[in-house]
């Protein structure tokens, strides 16, 4: 049953250090406010899971919160690659980081059998792929009708999925409009779900049958941020902040500069700053 | 033919356009792909689908996207599903006539490496992975692929199978129980390349205006092959042209605004 | 790519004697214009698959126009059992009907599974049951990962599906909005499909971005037939005429009385019929 | 206690609605389920979640749907989702804490036949079949069972098993690598019966006002066991019974107007 709670609460109620935790948003709602404050909390020994690990987890990574990364496609998405990753992959700065890497299509139906609560995601995939050699999470079973060799992996089943939404109800139902991506796998295939949102409403009375719904029993907490997906986008609320994004690129770049600005805009700052950064992509639309 | 000058990479970008048809679905990357793609819409096939791996079918953006799941992708498409379903039902459901895919390694058979430079375990560069690349590869029922050409991309061999093309040429699709065709074509800033039936191979199937064989192969890190008569690729029409820049011009007003 | 016809053609076009078709509609938006088509044009020899076989089917059956039934729940929905269908399993009449009896979870798993492109579809099912024993297409597939014997069904291929929708824009596109059940995986995973509506519009603009839609290219033929779900109902247009579903308990109980019915109401019957049979249900919501 | 009387359907609709709660989300089946839900969600448990299985989740229906994908359903419904996407992340997913099942024949663990009496290939009498059932009663949390007793329904011995309960009773689900708790209460217009968890067997735990003993073992077709202290189930109160009533009188109306 969703309970309403500040930023803060949310995740230290339900984040733990040594979690695996899945930040979900396919370019669209990714949950940049509640990231920050698992780094504000210092919430350490994670394993993230994501299909498009981008700014975030090269946050996450660069202040050495995490030990593992399930991942898929690792890019500033339109910009280019993750320097933080980079440095821990190629260098082990600040600490190593252990890969688990998929295709986007093994990552996706993992989520759908986690959510699905089947221990495996069976799919046509990795043919001829040499992910298969270094991964030993990926498996084949046979079809016992056709003959058939298909991909398996096992399904991604996180402690904790995080996501940004547009928004909830009072009673807690959780409205998610646009591009969906894997969020609705993910929370329903986690043990615990922690959802931000740009506004809560009285009911979604006039949503659509068929819209994304997260019932509140589905749900373990919300909080309120608005602009907490900011420099990602909310649908209707606010564009994306593409700047922002190329920004990343030269911050990253270099370990003090890198640490400088997450001094400023992360430690120092608070969930309720989110608001004041879209201002400006607000009324882009 | 037009007056207009033009880059080569814009060159590959509509000879990319033109490759395309009205009736193709279309997987789009973005970059080159995304500018091909939108170009082929707004000039000879009007009514070709895009789709981007975010679950947005049917695009038609007025200004390119950043990223594969920008907001213009989906107030513009006919509808938007989740990422699960554009995985099971569009791509391994066996929907999507062409994908188009680039490269930060690229052999003559059409495999591709975007996931490391160097041994894996220990990377001299960590490349960001395959994302979608290996089932587009595998389920599209073609694989268009854009380059710039380089003899670091265009090599001899790659430093890791992430999408798998025509393997070591020859029936190398047919052994692993493939049905989709695979790479068929590579275009990049100076040529349009077909893959051969036979062995698999790229070979050289026209130059861009200007272009030199010599040119190509010097940026090229394996033998090239050329086709026996091979011809010019037309040079941009002065619609292309126009169209390519107007977008480019619109793209830019739109992300600059911020 | 969508053609628009009238249903007679789409029909005699798309769908012949011997096929596999699938006429699906979860108690919404049931194909009943399409299935009294296919009785006027006399395609037998078919084989029919559902979910739950309900009126329609009783009807096709009784007409003597099928030879095998995939199914999982076969009953006159609220009402009872289907009397046609009874009297061609346990009396032959007037035909022998083949079965393959399934649960609704593998049914509805083996549609995801075809439009998903896969031979098979795998999930956690038939524990204990005794289907699994009567049908040989029920197997299992053992998880690598767990270990765990999960249920395995051939995924359903049909060749022609047939649906009723809404609407369709006049580029071919086909919104399906309220209780969608398997209409959407059902199309994609047959190799023609066949779309009644209840209006064509100029295009989905206003449409909610997430709502149900079949782009053009996944649609062979489109005919425009108001009413034609009647008695079944379509959201927004009319209701289920629960009295008609009532009724047909007693006309299927007597083969002859149903043979009356079937001359009367489907024979000397045309698509057009089916806009007046609505008349009565449409003010009702 | 009320001074309203009631029919022994009423009583075992009443009684089924009171082992719901608050917190339970219910797959609910037509008929008697359907009415005790919602008897349920109009008394005492007001946040009771009820999923139909056509994909309707979180509905609160005025009047009683004739069938389980009326339209009202999806009007009522917190959001609609898909059929495969019921089967596979509402009810396997493990979501569902109660599941309600009929029967045309049960045996005393609790095994469920509604496919065919007789033979499978040369049935007697061809019933619906096992839709969602054989699912529901592995996947759901626990499994409600409401019927009206016969010595025809309640059987030594079924002729098909179409959803598995207890099997031959002790260990059995565990054996099958069964987690979930399977039938724990059996609702019928005479008795409320619940499973001995040694045995795996309904014993009756109540009477309804008014029933006996022998009336109880006459419509049961197995040697019927009782509790050490059978009590006697509590009358409808008038809120319960005007609820009923009123739900069944608005449904009366709805469904009679066409």
């Amino acid at each position: 049953m969703a309970v309403f709670q500040s930023l803060p609460q949310a995740i230290s109620e339900n984040l733990h250090a040594g979690d695996s935790v899945a930040f979900e948003g396919f370019t669209h709602l990714i949950p940049h406010a509640a990231a920050h404050e698992v780094i504000r909390q210092g919430i350490g020994g994670l394993t993230l899971i994501r299909m498009t690990p981008d700014v975030i987890y090269d946050q996450l990574i660069g202040m050495g919160l995490v030990k593992k990364l399930i991942f898929s496609y690792a890019g500033n998405p339109g910009v280019g690659l993750l320097r933080r990753l980079r440095d821990a992959v190629e260098n082990d700065w600040p600490q190593p980081l252990e890969l688990e890497e998929h295709s986007h299509a093994a990552m996706a139906n993992a989520y759908e059998a986690g959510a699905a609560g089947l221990p495996l995601a069976v799919f046509r995939g990795y043919k001829g792929a040499d992910l298969a050699k270094v991964n030993p999470n990926i498996k084949s079973v046979t079809c016992p009708f056709s003959g058939e060799v298909l991909a398996a992996v096992p399904s991604l089943r996180p402690d904790v999925a995080v996501i940004h939404a547009q928004k909830a109800s009072k009673r807690g139902d959780v409205l998610i409009e646009g591009i969906v991506g894997v969020q609705k796998e993910a929370v329903l295939a986690a043990g615990r779900a922690i959802v931000t949102v740009e506004e809560v409403v009285e009911d979604f009375a006039e949503v659509h049958p068929n819209a994304c719904v997260l019932p509140h029993w589905t749900v373990t907490a919300i909080a309120q941020v608005p602009g907490g997906a900011h420099p990602s986008y909310a649908h209707g609320y606010y564009e994306r902040d593409n700047q922002s994004y190329l920004a990343w690129d030269e911050i990253a770049a270099d370990r003090e500069r890198f640490q400088a600005w997450m001094q400023d805009n992360v430690i120092a700052a608070t969930p309720e700053d989110f608001a004041a950064r879209v201002a400006k992509v607000r009324a882009a639309k | 033919m037009t007056e207009q000058s033009f880059t080569p990479d814009e060159m590959m970008t509509i000879a990319a356009a033109r490759a395309l048809g009205n009736d193709d679905v279309c997987f789009v990357g973005i970059g080159a792909p995304s500018a091909a793609c939108n170009v082929a819409r707004l000039t000879h096939a009007p009514d070709i689908t895009l789709i981007y791996e975010s679950g947005t079918i049917g695009t038609a953006p007025d200004v390119l996207p950043l990223s594969i799941g920008d907001g213009i992708l989906c107030d513009t498409a006919v509808t938007t599903v989740s990422v699960p379903e554009m995985f099971r039902y569009w791509l391994q459901g066996g929907r999507i006539t062409i994908g188009f895919l680039g490269a930060a390694q690229l052999d003559r058979f059409g495999n591709i490496n975007t996931t490391v430079i160097g041994d894996y375990a220990k990377p001299k560069t960590r490349l960001p992975g395959g994302g979608g690349a290996p089932e587009i590869a595998s389920s599209c029922g073609k694989i268009f692929i854009t380059m710039k050409q380089s003899r670091r991309g265009m090599v001899e061999k790659i430093d890791f199978v992430t999408s798998f093309g025509h393997g070591a040429g020859g029936k190398a699709r047919e052994k692993l129980g493939l049905t989709t065709k695979g790479p068929t074509l590579l275009i990049t800033d100076l040529a349009v390349w077909k893959t051969d039936p036979e062995s698999g191979e790229f070979v050289v199937a026209s130059l861009h205006p200007g272009v030199t064989r010599e040119q190509v192969q010097e940026t090229c890190g394996w033998p090239a092959r050329f086709n026996e008569s091979v011809e010019e690729t037309p040079p941009p029409s002065d619609l292309e042209l126009t169209t390519l820049h107007d977008l480019k011009a619109r793209t830019a007003a739109a992300h600059g605004k911020n």
